[in-house]
């Protein structure tokens, strides 16, 4: 499956796009996709152990297992108020 | 009530979307665009967010509070996008009949709202340097 | 900043009188004419100050205040004389670089605003009956 | 000495004046007012214990002694907010 991922914050800007598409295999886990994001953007290397996966706007174990229609976002440590 | 504004948030009308006459306390927190941390100047903060997911946290978040503590209104406003030194950049109202559960359920809410929803501050110094603030990540490192 | 009035007050104001780009966080607390206690209707409340010593313990109060917690800015305004349900009889702002410093001023200001401010209100109840609160007073012996 | 007393709220209302006179011995303690007041405005009697008592616009104790200059009054336990 190809999967878009929204990016955010330092992610968005050390890849300089909002939105990549990344091919994974069916029933890939958060874990994978981390893995896989790291390897096609090198640029996220430095923040891989404390970027974020959102699926489907929640917050989801590394061993969650991704579906084609989920919309997944990944993003650093949130920082408002 | 839950909003995310690119406008001026005035907080006194946050605080009155919660007023009731059936609470007799109501807490209402502001954060502002503080000028100096440690010895640098902030000229302008600006906040990003991930909006749908934004919104909702936000409202898991008001859920839990009306379940933890007797509330009889909650507002949340956080503004999006450019905030200038001392404009108010999140309004955070609760009222209760019991001033103890105001006062506990808005420091809950915007501790909570500092660690689980995804918004971003990026911070613009007085040399002229930006960068994203990012809790727990060494810059070093990133 | 330490008022007595007789007229309406705007929590809003106070809010703004303690904001400033020092200062991160500001909490306002509002205490409001509650309409129910238990099964009972209040109509009104009328509150009686000893004035000149009201004004000395709020000016000790936020002098004490100031030197637990590193605070910005500091208003209390307190109502006196008639006050019908769902207005504000008192509205407290506390002001810091800290967060969790003004949540912490805010309620010890309203907790012992309570305890030792020689303020008194006469509660006035829809059957038309009204009584001093007077805490910790049975009124069986009173 | 002859002491102004102010009264306030349900002492006020008891005793149906705001302001009272009391002769005291010079040099009389505020556990002295407390009693002499009750004594004087019997309608006092059921507040004895919880009447408190400002001098100067303070909370003192009990031993405390009086002066004729005194700003002395006597209320209930308080009630704002």
């Amino acid at each position: 499956m190809i999967l878009s991922i929204r990016l955010f914050a330092a992610a968005h800007e050390a890849v300089g796009e909002d939105v990549v598409s990344l091919p994974l295999e069916d029933g890939a886990t958060v874990a994978q996709l981390r893995h896989a994001l790291v390897e096609q953007f090198p640029s996220l290397a430095a923040w891989e152990h404390h970027l974020l996966i959102a699926v489907n706007q929640q917050y989801v174990l590394e061993t969650h297992e991704l579906a084609p229609d989920d919309e997944v976002a990944c993003f650093p440590p949130v920082s408002g108020g | 009530m839950i909003e995310l504004t690119r406008g001026i948030i005035d907080p006194g009308q946050v605080l009155h979307f919660v007023q009731s006459p059936d609470a007799g306390a109501s807490v209402l927190f502001v954060g502002t665009t503080r000028r100096m941390t440690n010895a640098r100047e902030t000229v302008r903060l600006e906040y990003d967010a991930y909006g749908e997911m934004a919104r909702v946290k936000l409202q898991e978040l008001e859920a839990t509070a009306r379940q933890r503590w007797q509330l009889t209104g909650v507002a949340i406003v956080h503004r999006l996008g450019e905030v200038m030194v001392g404009e108010v950049s999140v309004a955070i109202a609760v009222s209760s009949p019991h001033r103890a559960a105001a006062f506990e359920a808005g420091q809950w809410l915007i501790d909570t709202i500092k660690q689980v929803v995804p918004i971003w501050k990026k911070e613009t110094w007085s040399d002229g340097s930006c960068e994203w603030v990012h809790p727990g990540v060494n810059r070093a490192d990133a």
